[in-house]
């Protein structure tokens, strides 16, 4: 192997990744930055399932905010419970008038182990039913995006409609401990950024190997022509579900990560606005790729807390554009600009180049001469 | 061989993470948070910087910019006196974008990279809830400007606005003296008019009086045909409005259509100020009930100073409101209150706190060491013809701040 | 080698919101066979295939080596056997020649093998690669290939997926002659082991390589026999020519 | 009773606001299948044009009648300009115009604080508009508000015209067979990229009136449009594309849910029941309420 060879490999890519969030970041960043560095991670993990659903599967999911506000919620309640000890309400409940009795859907939360399992495993399974009934009927394109819409909206106002036992429009908040450790220690708060960064070199190795499996291909054909995909013999609503499934337990995963970075999950995280906002990382950097989605996300993350910092009013208006410069004239997002000026560079074909959809990257799938009509259900 | 690659990094990095847990384990939530130590703020300079922390864009942004306003205008006013201690103050500002998580990070970020030495704002009780643990951990002190649901007590939080045995409390007596036996709840579904509600049946249980209805609508709802119907069948003698920003709008139009007129069945709203009734539109709403400490037509040569002040940094048609107010005041409190202790510092402030005084446009306000809550003076306001709200009754003299209701009887099951 | 199945169809209609595209067809292919349907435009013959392939919904009774057909889901229909190409190509365009191949082969592979890599080419997919002529080709991304080497991949896909019967919906469409000749050679070839229906324009390439052809007009078998039959039958020539006595019909070109 | 009859005219009356929001929708995404995030913000410019309107001539009653074809132009020169900018290069990926649009509406919100000030603006409705009528009198009258009739009655003049247009004129024609086949009405000799466009105008225009309208039961501020698109959206959708029937129908029957529920629960678990009703719904019917069968293979 030459030495350009390694430097483009993926692993020098995963191991130089792991050397600056391991490393470099946390010796160059203040205790704060390395905080919201954290909270960027959170939102890259959720990137990492868009990109597999949305870049490879064609599903764009507009309603992750739900399945992050499960995962945050349930890890929320089980830290709100050991917060009050044992056999207490937490603080909420008293304030806003539970009648001393701790709901019983509360009560599975007392257990640590079934916490931790339920943020990644309730996403998950609602993911599941949620796609089982909606792919069966052949929901798909922007009628499926409207829907996840909606779901993430009905979520975040139920939540506010139930003060007394979700907190309503507060969320959960002022969040003490993590697992017996205590969360207003730095050091603590380093480990949880540890933890998170952890997660997302684990998330994103996970679903690398599910975009390189034949899985992986057969999504991608999938995306471009579900038609042709059912008549070779697979149901490629099963093959949806996976990719649907799999994003949001990655998006539950970051909200429960989210809950000890920043100390709060509130439904002002789960609704349109937010779900809107954690694909923007991903159309920006490169829906298709995977490094793109991450470096993306992270990106416009911190674009936000700099620019708003700077000019608040700016920053909407520098979203929008994004959107609309990243989607009209940019498809493929930064990252296809990347592989546009490496494949200038080097006319030989490289090793890391036979991922499926790695050309036209996320160039619009090709649409039948008869669809240009909307994407929408079929009989 | 790139095919086997991501077992083989991903063993090494979760390895890598399982050694950086066990490695750098903190202080364990038994063990007590002495390892917690507050964010010393930075007094060396002859500048001090203050916090600024409001919503300038989202849903919010149409109050909260207001009271960023009036916070730099008392800025200004005391650079311009010397400033606080012989050093000048440096506002920072922050946008909090009607987001409590980003209102949590904004204000770590004020506190551990800007090291101020107080920051002024916040708006929604949620936003004070997310920020709430974020200034508890450093040790570092703000001013909330805005009346809000009370049962809440800080040790570093002063709050400038009335709690509710200081706006609710005393418009609820008003109805009483009126001769109102029953009245409805309208609000919107977070936590102010939630927890204002409970205040509100508790009193009316112990009063005699009747609730005929408490309905909620999603913030930023602005469909209230429904609730205008039921308002109109239950025949209340007043409606007791929490709602909060656009949704006044709709509800009062729906009002207004519905053909209930304040002589009829009077509105008392606690969230609606001069700013508000400007958007609304006085059409809507003239003679309907607001319950506040201050209003840009209180009497007072302090205020008139203030009105003129601040029209002249803002614009002719820029009204003046309570949270502006309190604000403002805020402001000024906290300087008498570091002048007092002589130092900055957050604990020697708090220490000094107690029985601090400022002549503020609504009359002279007291700090109230215990509670770090504020003596203020309950008005009830009619909203006239010309959007300007008059006062038609006050409580004569400050009240003592009661945020958790312990003076009174009928509240005892509230916390 | 075992049996092969055979086609019957009877009594299949379909309508489209009052428009009856398909009119009560009964057809009978036989295993083995290398059938054209022929007929002028409208003549409901992509609606057959549609209806026997699943994706629009019939009445009537389609079977396949003895079992059922209609009402079973599309990919039901793919996993009995039974595979189909489309007027305008459609091969998996951001996925390579290989890639593509080796999807249509996979229909039957677990969850185990199908989170794995592919590590080496299956057997019949090597296979497939030289008798469609694209072997050369395997790592080139669907898309760039030329129309005609995108039927032949899509027909190369039928193989390895390996199905009894393949409905081809205009196979040489806007090919050259080379190619029209190259598509023929392989779909006798193909029809030695399998049964392969063909809808053609091109009464050239029909009366060049169809074993037997059925007519259809207007929702219904017209006419059904060897290309000679098929030829000298009166109503076929006034379904094409009008009422020009006409010995056959002419060539045409697809659109 | 009165009650019954009441809640059932505020039925209507929702159903009627939502009628009038979903209707430009019905044409530029039912007709033409595109997703415009935007259309929200074509609503707040037509109220803010009541606004403008108003501030220049000061009188209410005629402010408020010449804002509507005022706003009509406004709102869809907007349409005509995102077209002609931005949607017509995404006609293939309406994913991807879901989203730029979402982008242009952030930034149209932006430039309407940046204009008109964070804070809601107020117009004054005419006298005539804020009374109501009694329909039945006695100890417990029931009334009708006059802005909900002047909806009622503009929505349904609103589809009444729409849908003469969409039948009898040229124009109408020519959208219609756009959207029955594209590359037919090309190849005929019909401009589908002016029918897009002047498509696009006329229901970017109808969202102008809509917002008109919403002055007289509305704030009129930037985040106006946010709160109800995606109400919107799912009227469209669940009334089926490409069916105005659909639509109303749709409107009309959400409307009467949203105050049944609203009456015998609260608020927010009405608008929570009848998301998740919905979301049943397509499930039961993934094509709305009306669908057009066609042979289309996708």
């Amino acid at each position: 192997m030459t030495i350009p060879k390694l430097l483009t490999h993926p692993a020098a890519g995963f191991g130089s990744a792991a050397l600056l969030l391991f490393a470099a970041a946390p010796l160059l960043l203040t205790d704060f930055r390395l905080g919201l560095l954290a909270k960027y991670l959170c939102i890259a993990i959720v990137a990492v399932g868009i990109c597999l659903a949305w870049g490879r599967g064609g599903l764009l999911t507009l309603g992750q905010g739900l399945f992050f506000g499960l995962g945050g919620y349930a890890m929320a309640m089980h830290l709100k419970l050991a917060d009050a000890g044992p056999g207490e309400l937490p603080d909420f409940m008293v304030l806003y008038g539970a009648t001393g009795e701790l709901p019983w859907w509360w009560r599975p939360f007392e257990s640590p182990l079934f916490a931790l399992a339920a943020t990644v495993l309730l996403p998950m399974a609602v993911a599941a039913v949620i796609g089982t009934l909606v792919f069966r009927r052949r929901v798909k394109g922007a009628y499926f995006a409207i829907l996840s819409q909606a779901l993430a909206a009905a979520f975040a106002l139920w939540l506010i409609g139930r003060q007394a036992t979700t907190g309503g429009t507060n969320g959960l908040t002022d969040i003490q401990g993590f697992f017996g450790y205590d969360l207003n220690d730095p050091v603590n708060q380093r480990t949880v950024y540890f933890v998170i960064a952890a997660a997302l070199l684990a998330v994103a190795a996970g679903v690398r190997q599910l975009i390189h499996s034949r899985y992986g291909e057969l999504l991608v054909a999938v995306r471009d022509s579900e038609e042709r995909v059912r008549f070779l013999g697979y149901d490629p609503a099963r093959v949806k579900l996976v990719a649907y499934v799999v994003a949001a337990g990655a998006a539950g995963l970051a909200g429960a990560l989210f809950v000890p970075a920043v100390g709060i999950i509130s439904p002002a995280l789960i609704g349109i606005v937010p779900s809107i906002e954690f694909v923007i990382g991903a159309a920006v950097g490169g829906r298709a790729s995977l490094v793109g989605a991450i470096l993306g996300a992270i990106a416009v993350m911190w674009a936000k807390t700099t620019l708003s910092e700077e000019f608040p009013g700016a920053w909407t208006y520098f979203q929008g554009l994004l959107f609309v410069v990243a989607l009209a004239f940019l498809p493929g997002g930064l990252a296809s600009l990347v592989r546009k000026a490496r494949e200038r560079r080097s006319a030989a074909p490289d090793d890391a180049e036979d991922v499926p959809g790695a050309g036209a990257d996320a160039a619009p799938a090709p649409v039948p001469a008869s669809a240009k009509k909307p994407e929408g259900v079929t009989a | 061989m790139s095919r086997y690659f991501p077992r083989r990094v991903a063993a090494p990095a979760v390895a890598l993470s399982a050694a950086m847990v066990l490695s750098a384990c903190g202080a364990k939530t038994d063990t007590g948070s002495s390892t917690a130590k507050g964010v010393e703020a930075d007094t060396s300079g002859d500048t001090v910087k203050v916090g600024l922390l409001n919503s300038l864009s989202g849903t919010m942004a149409i109050s909260e910019v207001t009271v960023r306003d009036s916070i730099r205008l008392a800025i200004d006013e005391i650079n311009a006196d010397g400033g606080v201690l012989g050093k000048k103050i440096r506002p920072v500002g922050e946008d909090g974008a009607s987001d409590w998580p980003t209102f949590a990070e904004k204000a770590g970020k004020l506190i551990k990279e800007d090291r101020v030495v107080a920051t002024f704002g916040c708006w929604t009780s949620a936003s004070r809830k997310a920020v709430k643990p974020v200034f508890e951990k450093s040790r570092s002190l703000l001013f909330y400007p805005v009346q809000y649901e009370g049962l809440e007590q800080s040790p570093y939080i002063f709050y400038a606005g009335a709690t509710t045995n200081q706006q609710i409390v005393p418009a609820l007596d008003y109805l009483k003296s009126q001769g109102k036996k029953s009245i409805y709840l309208v609000g919107s579904d977070y936590v102010f008019p939630r927890t204002a509600n409970k205040v509100i049946k508790a009193y009316a249980k112990a009063n005699g009086m009747k609730v005929l209805g408490e309905d909620y609508a999603p913030l930023g709802s602005t469909e209230f045909s429904t609730i205008a119907n039921k308002v109109k069948a239950a025949k209340a003698d007043a409606v007791f409005n929490t709602l909060n920003g656009d949704s006044n709008v709709a509800f009062f139009k729906e009002y207004k259509s519905a053909g209930l007129t304040a002589p009829k069945m009077p509105v008392v709203s606690v969230s609606i100020a001069e700013e508000e009734v400007k958007s609304i539109g006085p059409q809507y709403l003239k003679d309907q009930l607001t319950s506040w400490n201050y209003y840009q037509t209180t009497k007072g040569a302090k205020n008139t100073a203030f009105v003129k002040a601040y029209k002249a940094k803002y614009g002719k048609d820029k009204p003046t409101s309570d949270p502006m107010e309190a604000a403002y005041t805020s402001v000024h409190l906290w300087k008498a209150m570091v002048e007092k202790a002589k130092s900055f510092d957050p604990e020697k402030v708090k220490a000094a706190a107690d029985g601090v005084t400022y002549a503020a446009p609504e009359g002279e306000v007291t700090v109230d060491g215990p509670t770090q809550h504020i003596h203020k003076t309950a008005r009830i306001g009619r909203i006239g013809a010309d959007g300007l709200i008059e006062q038609i009754w006050d409580s004569g003299k400050p009240i003592e701040p009661d945020p958790y209701l312990k003076g009174y009887d009928w509240a005892s099951g509230l916390s | 080698m075992t049996e092969l199945p055979g086609l019957r169809i009877r009594g299949l209609r379909v309508a489209f919101d009052g428009f009856t595209a398909v009119d009560g067809v009964d057809l009978d292919v036989q295993p083995g066979d290398l059938r054209f349907l022929i007929g002028p435009n409208g003549a409901g013959k992509t609606t057959l295939v549609d209806a026997v392939t699943g994706l629009v919904r019939a009445t009537g009774s389609v079977e396949f080596g003895g079992r059922q057909l209609l009402g079973r889901p599309v990919h039901h229909i793919a996993r009995a056997g039974i595979g189909r190409t489309f007027q305008t190509a459609t091969v998996f365009e951001e996925l390579t020649v290989l890639q593509n191949l080796d999807i249509a082969a996979g229909a039957g592979r677990g969850a185990g093998t199908l989170l794995r890599r592919r590590r080496s080419v299956p057997e019949p997919v090597t296979r497939a690669l030289d008798t469609i002529g694209l072997a050369e080709l395997a790592e080139r991304p669907a898309g760039v290939l030329a129309h005609g080497q995108k039927q032949w991949l899509e027909i190369g896909m039928l193989l390895v997926q390996d199905v009894r019967l393949l409905l081809l919906d205009e196979p040489v469409a806007g090919m050259s002659q080379d190619e029209r000749d190259a598509t023929g050679a392989l779909l006798r070839q193909i029809a030695e082991e399998r049964t392969v229906v063909v809808i053609e324009h091109d009464m050239a390439f029909m009366r060049s390589f169809a074993r037997s052809v059925s007519v259809l007009h207007a929702g219904r078998v017209l006419s059904e026999g060897t290309v000679a039959d098929v030829q000298a039958d009166p109503r076929v020539q006034e379904v094409y020519l009008g009422h020009a006595a006409a010995p056959a019909p002419e060539p045409r070109e697809a659109p | 009773m009165t009650v019954i009859l009441g809640q059932s005219f505020t039925g209507i009356s929702i159903g009627a606001v939502l009628l009038l929001i979903a209707l430009g929708l019905s044409l530029t995404f039912g007709q033409m299948g595109v997703i415009n995030m935007a259309h929200g913000e074509f609503i707040m410019a037509g109220a803010y044009t009541t606004y403008v309107l108003q501030k220049a001539l000061g009188d209410a009653g005629l402010s408020l009648l010449l804002a509507l074809p005022v706003a009509f132009a406004v709102a869809g020169t907007l349409g005509a300009l995102l077209e002609w900018l931005l949607i017509r290069r995404l006609y293939l990926r309406p994913l991807d115009t879901l989203l730029v649009t979402w982008g242009v509406s952030l930034m149209l919100q932006q430039l309407a604080r940046d204009v008109f000030g964070a804070p809601n603006v107020q117009t004054r409705a005419p006298e005539l508009l804020t009374g109501n009528v009694t329909l039945i009198g006695g100890d417990d009258p029931l009334t009708v508000a006059n802005s909900r009739l002047f909806i009622l009655g503009l929505a349904l003049a609103a589809v009444a015209a729409l849908a003469l247009v969409l039948a009898l004129t040229p124009l109408g024609r020519r959208i219609r067979a756009v959207v029955q086949n594209r590359d037919l009405a090309e190849v005929s000799g019909i401009s589908t990229a002016r029918v897009d466009r002047t498509a696009f105008f006329v229901g970017s225009g109808l969202a102008g009136v809509a917002g008109v309208a919403l002055t007289l039961v509305g704030p009129i501020g930037p985040t106006m449009g946010t709160n109800i698109i995606i109400d919107a959206f799912l009227v469209v959708v669940v009334g089926g594309l490409g069916r105005l029937k659909g639509t109303v129908i749709t409107a009309f029957v959400l409307g009467v849910l949203q105050a049944v529920l609203e009456y015998s629960t609260t608020v927010s678990v009405a608008k929570v029941l009848v998301l998740v009703g919905i979301v049943a719904f397509l499930q039961w019917r993934p094509q709305g309420l009306y669908t057009l069968r066609t042979r289309s293979l996708v």
